[in-house]
């Protein structure tokens, strides 16, 4: 086999993969269903044990994320993960650190809401994070895994493209592919990097101007120039960093546009679909920011409809109806109570909305 | 083709280990796998079920609504679960939890008495793994050796003494289960 | 001065069998019944029945209010 | 009849009465809790002062997260189930366009002592008058065993494999201590529910925070160390005797600061 | 005049409004631009003075909205105010109580972001307010004044809304309308009503059942008919509490859609347009949540085009666009910098996007 | 020639030395706060400090929501802004991954003892070998003149017009006299700069907390306290007097726990 | 019509305050009338300037660019807002705090010399409505009985003894203003 | 012992008049200008120059960094 292949839950694989790939600190606080990232990190001791990563449990989620911040701001690779409640009480801060472009990653596993709600997967953060649930004008580049495997690799390719463009990245996962295993082919430990970046805060050597980090701009002309800026990098998030996967979409004249957990419960309503000679195929939007909408406008000419498979009220569609422009029939279907809802479940709606 | 399995019981009762050790094992053979648990407070005290698919195919969907063999441990279990085996496919039980029984007619029925037998061996820690055997008698989905390198993937360092005996446990499983009702 | 005298009462179905009650007595009234109940737990029960003097410790520390306690004053 | 009921009856002839019984004030549904842990003793021991004061129709009492979150399905009274960390937050909103009513917290560890420093802190210092209970039993219980700021030095927990290492993760934090210096503070005390005696004196405890809470007193802060069986992988006996030997060397208990 | 008129800072008259509709309590914690609403309430000290009406500064924004959570679960009128940072730290609660079904007022008088951001007055919150910044899925009903007499009279609407739905209300105000003064005509003292309502935790008498407020639904059928609930009650407050208003929209073969301070500068630019002999209407919103998105449909047939003006990166055109289906064209114009744009650079930009 | 610049020749013919002036650690642009704030001394202090250390390309500071959150435009380091009470946890998540370098956190009373009491209390409780630098005017200078955690009772402010008072708006709280009970300060004292001699005891205190973090000794928490003569609305030497008056009452001056 | 109004100068001049007696003034005379101030800490020694409308129709924007009247009161107020003037408009000026002086050609220019008189007067209080004096005599959108009106509705009851003062210096303010250019 | 003799320097344009150093000097040195500067402040000025010691009470007061004292040894 040669490969290292673990079985692992997609919150084990998040910590093994912040290990691997170099994350120099994990700061977290428990809550359910993500706790076990921060306890294998504790079990793997990866600060005395293998690459002298940090790994503090907070006071709070507010204290954990600026810990982050504090840590991103030296150029260290620096992340932070919770669940819903946990990532609300985040969004000040994540906010400063767009303002303050720093890199950084946050996953959120998410559960069911409002409130304190339920433990049980959901998928009604899916605004929050692509809108900004902070204040002011940004956005992150949003990663939705369906896979352990994808749980491991998006947090390599979330710090890679948080100091790619100087921004946070969100992982948005939920409790379902937080808690499932699957097999995980894990790649190479990497070194931690230890680089001197030219805009960190890493103590003002004689031979450059103090570096500071901030997102304080009193002045509206300097802020809105600030904005301007950042509206650009968002729009070249835009045009480099659409990430999809398409199945059977070749001759689809139906597809459902699903992430997460609800793409995979997807992949098996295409496969009954198509037993049953229905030419359905599936988008799934593996960044949820930027949205994949030039795609979908370009497969929404050959298509009669879309079914959005979401596990909230319906938010993701509200993107995916912009993207086809209103063009043809979109729909939702979703769970909203943590229940997960069924292939057959999905198959029936769509049979239903569709085809009767 | 892909076996979807769900194990139901006490949580006592070790039943995600039991999921995961058969799906290490499946790993080790080379397979698709997936492991995915109820989790959460109600577990404590209450019910617990794992879903797992072993099979050659890429793994869709993790979550299932029906079942092509299921595992019953207690009252509960049945009662909620009974129903969720596809027609055709099989269920398993070991009568000690139960105060009834299946009734369906329309899908194969096993008897794994593992409680009682590992009471009689003196080590109901074995319980666990005598079902498995019973279960891979019928399904042959995994052979024995997997299941021991899953043991060794699955246990702590610590705990690979007690392999060989668990493997006997699992040949006791295979030799205890009974068919109640074939179709 | 005579012993009190009392007696206790179970609600069993609600005991889960943490023994508490059997370590707070003071006379070695209780101990656990080797029967499970609906939840499968072992259930605290009048072993040496006639030695209780309705003291109430062992409701006093039952974390589940499993106890009703009589005593002849 | 067997033998038991024999007893029982003889007895019931001599005038048995009966003295201890679960209190109105607690619901029918049976705590959810671990076997043997504190939360349930500290439970009855809020309602039956609630019941014996009368003022049930006057208490509002606040579930924070933890293992108690849902302790409003188990106390017979108004509750409102708070964010983590907020209760003290919440109890003021109430204490304050609601004076009259009485207003209790009921808080783990985690919760008062982790996310809600602050509220802690704050709500002790504005001498809101309101009683606070705080369950201490070194660790978040319902996440699954975490370490707490409570949880003492070499201590095992999920976050914590190797035992509390005072370099990286920080001293025990004994916020009762701290609160007892505030202004605010009318009475801290420390108590647990281990023993028939340490319930009693708990009681009495969460009565006097009652009581000062009718004279207009200031804010009561009764800390009840506890176990959690489940998160410290005892049973419940052997998780009594280690908070004993271990817990109370940290977590004294006795009375801290004392009406003048 | 009779009329009991006033001239006063858009802050201050949220204040007086607190006190007139007989508001239970405020809760608060300074921050620039809405400090003048704790301060004017401490200076009317209507606890001792006016109405015994509750004013605490309290530990911090979170400490603050949760303050409001508790009162207003005794059924009491609770009101927090703050500013975008400030805003952000309120997530996680905002979400609880949507969940426990709490009514209660949130004003946010919002300023430029991300992050620290500036002072300077922005509109950039409106996705954070509309689509939820917290977690699950959940809506709230935000109102957009324009004037300083809305500020004031939205606090009445507020608390009617918030109570008649039992869900918390946001005011989302802006830095130019907090501080800019105009004349209010003051309604006169209504007394706080100390009601005992059904649902509320007032102290369970013997004559009901215990009332609990929570938001925790463990079990995910429970949670997901809760949901259900919530989400025929945000339809509910679609179907009936649409506002806007209209300015020439008659003979419009243009519309601008703005809100709050962008629609006084756009009434500018009407004025402007008509002058000049172009057909140019206005269409502001009033409640942004529920967004009147059929009056915007019903128009779309007879209009050429649709300018947005946001002093953000634009947000509100997303709901814009799905209103009108993308039918027409959609443009976005604003700032976002805090500094507040003039009526003649949207004028220009109008011509330039659809005259040119 | 004037004859004060014929008195200057005169001095530096006899070898009159350049014995003060602005450190390098500052930069250019002068200080933007208000003439007499208490500020720009704790500020030139500190950098002095830092560069008589000669540690100012090891020093990260940390700016935090208060006046002062543009320290970064005058301190002529590397430097963070922090969201508001963030401070000690931005200075954990870089002392802990850059162990080598100084960092100290620059907060006001409204930050570190209002919105950032969790943060502030648990740093020190970890404590995280960094140093807080603590700036107590009793005040939200930034914002106006609001009310503070460390308002004296009595005192006005634009949220306590008529003053604070105990019953409703709670107690003065003085942290740093917390912090000083938590095993993980190292030292903690409490200092002013509004005479040349409290100036140079401050300085020593200052420079003391950087040599703690050197020594790797755990928290060092300066509290200073100094005037907002714009809150106040006095003039500056007014606010001075007041401040000996009033402030040192609540606040004496002095250390509260030394290295032992 | 509306009059669409800017003061600027050091925030310690009493900008907003003349603004807001204005605003009061105004009202009291049934106009419609909106202020609406620079805010925040760059006030803090540095300029401050507030827009005053007053008029008899619906006010639609706050935000303006050109202004039909401005007060100079500084330097750098003369710098940043000499070209805000519409063409016609009028511009007034206080010529103690400048340097230089306004140079347009296509408006209307007046000096207060306010600050001169108030200090000869030996009360700089009475600075800010003196240059309100000079304002309206040449813009008369307000009557001198409604500023007292004003004053009353927006000074403290503890302040109202100086109101006859104040109307003095209004006086003197109508008194001391001079045509630099009229067009 | 001669009482040392020494100068300051201000940079007066980043004086804001707040007289600290004023009331900080130990020999009455220091006092407020009539004349204000660039920003509209009264600025401190050697009124007693030859005073002054050199003892740097004033620049350890001043907040804004404002003086530069000179000092014979
Ligand atoms: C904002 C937020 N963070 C984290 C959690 C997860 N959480 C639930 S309970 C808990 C800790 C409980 O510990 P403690 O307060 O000690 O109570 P115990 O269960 O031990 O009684 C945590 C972290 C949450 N629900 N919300
Ligand atoms: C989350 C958040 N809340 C509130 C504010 C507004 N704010 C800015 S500074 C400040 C208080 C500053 O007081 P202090 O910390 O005492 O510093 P000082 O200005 O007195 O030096 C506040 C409340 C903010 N920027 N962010
Ligand atoms: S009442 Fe007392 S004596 Fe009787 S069983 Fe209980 S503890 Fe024992
Ligand atoms: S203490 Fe209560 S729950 Fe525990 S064993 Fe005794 S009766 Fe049962
Ligand atoms: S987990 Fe711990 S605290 Fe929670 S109920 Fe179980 S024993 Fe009690
Ligand atoms: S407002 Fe107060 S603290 Fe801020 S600069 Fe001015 S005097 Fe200093
Ligand atoms: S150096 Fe000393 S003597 Fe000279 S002016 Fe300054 S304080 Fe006065
Ligand atoms: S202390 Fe400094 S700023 Fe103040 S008056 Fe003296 S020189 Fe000027
Ligand atoms: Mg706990
Ligand atoms: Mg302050």
């Amino acid at each position: 086999m040669g490969e290292d292949i673990q079985l692992m839950k997609g919150n084990e694989a998040i910590a093994e993969a912040a290990i691997r790939f170099g994350v120099d600190a994990y700061f977290g606080y428990p809550i359910t269903p993500q706790s076990e990232i921060i306890e294998y990190l504790a079990y793997e001791d990866p600060y005395n044990k293998r690459t002298g990563m940090v790994v503090i449990q907070a006071e709070s989620e507010i204290a954990a994320i600026n810990m982050v911040y504090g840590a991103a701001a030296c150029g260290k690779k620096a992340m932070t993960s919770s669940s819903s409640p946990g990532i609300s009480l985040k969004q000040e801060a994540i906010s400063y650190m767009v303002g303050a472009e720093l890199p950084g990653l946050i996953v959120n596993v998410v559960r069911g809401g409002p409130g304190l709600g339920t433990i049980q997967p959901s998928q009604a953060d899916y605004f929050q994070s692509v809108k900004g649930g902070g204040h002011g004008d940004y956005n992150m580049i949003v990663l939705a895994p369906s896979t352990v495997q994808e749980q491991y690799d998006h947090v390599g390719l979330g710090f890679e493209l948080a100091f790619k463009y100087r921004n946070p990245v969100m992982i948005l996962s939920d409790g379902a592919i937080g808690q499932m295993m699957e097999k995980v082919t894990l790649t190479p430990q990497l070194p931690r990097e230890n680089k001197i970046l030219d805009w960190a805060t890493t103590g003002k050597t004689p031979d450059r101007e103090r570096n500071y980090i901030t997102s304080l701009y009193l002045d509206p002309e300097v802020q809105e120039n600030h904005n301007i800026k950042l509206q650009a990098k968002f729009q070249r998030m835009k045009d480099t960093e659409v990430r999809y996967e398409e199945i059977m979409t070749d001759d689809a004249e139906y597809i459902i546009v699903a992430y997460g957990i609800s793409a995979r419960i997807s992949q098996t309503v295409i496969t009954m679909a198509r037993k049953n000679g229905i030419k359905l195929g599936l988008l799934r939007p593996i960044t949820l920011f930027p949205f994949p909408s030039k795609r979908l406008f370009e497969l929404s000419d050959s298509l009669k409809g879309i079914l959005c498979v979401e596990m909230s009220a319906g938010q993701m569609i509200e993107d995916v109806e912009l993207a086809v422009r209103c063009k043809i029939p979109v729909y939702h279907y979703g769970r909203m109570g943590g229940g997960v809802t069924s292939s057959t479940e999905v198959f029936e709606k769509f049979v239903s909305l569709f085809l009767k | 083709m892909n076996e979807d399995i769900l194990i139901a019981g006490f949580g006592g009762q070790g039943v995600l280990s039991m999921g995961k050790i058969l799906a290490y094992a499946g790993m080790m053979q080379g397979k698709e796998v997936c492991w995915m648990p109820s989790y959460g407070p109600e577990m404590r005290g209450g019910t617990a079920n794992v879903t797992v698919i072993v099979g050659d195919n890429k793994i869709n969907s993790p979550i299932l609504q029906e079942f092509d063999t299921v595992i019953i441990l207690n009252q509960q279990s049945l009662n909620k679960f009974e129903q969720s085996v596809k027609p055709g496919g099989k269920l398993f039980y070991d009568s000690n939890g139960l105060t009834t029984l299946p009734t369906r007619k329309d899908i194969n029925i096993y008897h794994i008495p593992a409680t009682k037998t590992s009471v009689e061996l003196g080590n109901t820690k074995v319980f666990n793994i005598m079902v498995l055997g019973g279960l891979l008698k019928i399904v042959p989905i995994i052979d024995i050796q997997f299941i021991e390198k899953g043991l060794y993937k699955s246990l702590p360092e610590r705990s690979h003494k007690l392999i060989p005996l668990n493997l006997e446990a699992f040949k006791q499983g295979e030799a205890i289960v009974e068919v109640i009702q074939e179709l | 001065m005579a012993k009190a005298r009392g007696f206790v009462e179970f609600n069993t179905e609600a005991c889960k069998g943490c023994e508490l009650c059997v370590k707070a007595c003071p006379f070695d009234v209780l101990d656990m019944n080797h029967l499970v109940n609906g939840k499968g737990y072992h259930f605290s029960y009048m072993k040496n029945y006639d030695q209780c003097t309705g003291c109430a410790s062992c409701a006093m520390v039952c974390p589940d209010v499993v106890i009703t306690v009589y005593k002849v004053k | 009849m067997s033998d038991i009921e024999t007893y029982k009856k003889e007895l019931l002839a001599q005038g048995a009465k009966k003295i201890f019984t679960k209190t109105k004030n607690l619901t029918d549904t049976p705590f959810s809790y671990c076997g043997g842990c504190g939360h349930g003793v500290v439970h009855r021991l809020i309602m039956e002062v609630v019941e014996e004061l009368n003022i049930t129709h006057d208490t509002i009492g606040i579930a924070p997260v933890g293992c108690t979150a849902i302790a409003y399905e188990f106390m017979n009274i108004d509750m409102q189930q708070a964010a983590h960390g907020r209760a003290p937050a919440l109890a003021t909103g109430i204490k304050r366009t609601m004076p009259d009513k009485y207003v209790f917290t009921y808080q783990g560890d985690g919760d008062l002592a982790a996310i809600g420093t602050g509220e802690t802190i704050h709500a002790c210092n504005r001498g809101e008058n309101i009683a606070i209970f705080f369950v201490n039993n070194g660790i978040y219980g319902m996440t699954g065993g975490q370490m707490a700021p409570t949880t003492l030095p070499g201590m095992v927990s999920s976050t914590s494999p190797y035992g509390r290492n005072m370099d990286t993760h920080g001293y025990p934090l004994s916020l009762t201590e701290l609160v007892a210096k505030l202004p605010g503070t009318y009475y801290v005390t420390r108590q647990s529910v281990h023993t028939p005696a340490n319930v009693r004196k708990c009681k009495k405890a969460i009565q006097t925070a009652f009581e000062n809470q009718k004279l207009n007193k200031g804010l009561s802060f009764v800390e009840i160390v506890s176990n959690c069986n489940s998160g410290w992988k005892m049973t419940p006996v052997e998780s009594n005797k280690w908070m004993e030997e271990n817990m109370f060397r940290s977590y004294p208990l006795g009375d801290i600061k004392l009406p003048q």
